[in-house]
């Protein structure tokens, strides 16, 4: 499955996107400590992160079904004002 | 998403006129618009300028989901625009516009309100904020 | 009277941009406009178009009133416009337009929801409606 | 004295001003009872009508000046929305 960081974690990883090999009817929460283990930067970032798939935030307790892109957000902070 | 409604995310500068066009109708006494702009200090700290990202499609899927709410809570509200730039922007720049049209303005007003305060919530756009001596991506403790 | 601040009574077509222009500030975190727009209706009757009439000197005077008390309200705004168009005006055209920035976006809706409320109650501006049988000036009963 | 008219009370007078001879002392309630004398047809609008000398708002009971011009509105209707 893939992987995309934005903003904030896409700096820390240097990274967009990374594709990671998981066991069938793995969790989101499953998918980011694969993350961490390859970006172990990430780690104290959790408490504060969001996740994403497709147009939605899932739960980190949602399973993943094959072929799901994972986006990984910190906090937003559009808007201006 | 109904007609005349207008959800993006863009990279040119926004314009109130083309807003406010958009949700012109002519069952509408009022619009109203909010720009957010661009400050020229942070906590007392000068900022050159800002950065803003977006993951666009989820972010417009956002702005529409503000929209379809809005009209749920004020009936009377016939037209919503929300416009949501990214990349770079200067003090004084407006970063989001949002225009809506009501039939009567406490609900233009009250609509227009509930809309900046949720897309702020909701919506997957970042802001970084470039100083002299250093830039942060806003919202996350720790840097 | 502040500088950027902006107070008239005007007979040209009225512009979003330029009053988000005029009230421009680079402390301004938010700009928030009320356009008050013709409407095709009243009370179910169609509208063909409006007419505004002012004591214009004395308008301007009691829009510098309100700018004034809304900075005196609202310490953060930064800048203030209200212009009044009077002649005709067509369905969907913009009879007012009043912009408000501010520090924090709170305040530039507060600000710019008690501004339109107050000139509808002090300003010496009077609107006719015109329909396909009539005409009728508003707010005086027995018409 | 100059009294100005304007909108309804423009257009059901025929003009938009009107010059009265009043005693020295009047008030802008005696000025309204003598332009009722001169134009009846706006008697019934009375409890609707403001007044104002120069920028300002005055009471029915204000004392005119020499050179006061009262200006006789209808309720106001500006603002659209």
């Amino acid at each position: 499955m893939a992987v995309r960081f934005f903003a904030r974690y896409r700096e820390a990883t240097g990274r967009e996107r990374l594709e990671l090999e998981l066991p069938d009817g793995g969790t989101v929460e499953a998918a980011w400590a694969a993350v961490v283990g390859r970006h172990p930067e990430l780690a104290r970032y959790r408490p504060f992160t969001l996740f994403a798939i497709g147009n939605d935030y899932v739960d980190p307790d949602q399973t993943l079904r094959p072929g799901d892109e994972l986006c990984v957000f910190p906090p937003v902070s559009g808007g201006g004002g | 998403m109904e007609t005349g409604d207008l959800y993006r995310i863009v990279e040119e500068p926004l314009s109130p006129d083309a807003v406010a066009g958009s949700v012109g109708n002519p069952a509408a006494g009022g619009i109203v618009i909010f720009s957010g702009v661009v400050r020229n200090e942070k906590d007392g700290r000068p900022v050159k300028y800002l950065e803003y990202e977006a993951h666009a499609p989820m972010a417009e899927a956002k702005l529409r989901e503000i929209g379809a709410e809005v009209r749920r809570r004020w009936p009377s509200v016939k037209a919503v625009a929300i416009l949501h730039r990214i990349g770079r922007l200067e003090i004084g720049e407006s970063s989001v516009l949002i225009a809506v049209s009501a039939a009567h303005r406490r609900e233009a007003f009250e609509a227009c309100h509930y809309a900046i305060d949720t897309l702020k919530q909701t919506v997957p756009v970042w802001k970084k904020e470039h100083f002299e001596d250093g830039e942060v991506w806003v919202g996350l403790q720790g840097g």
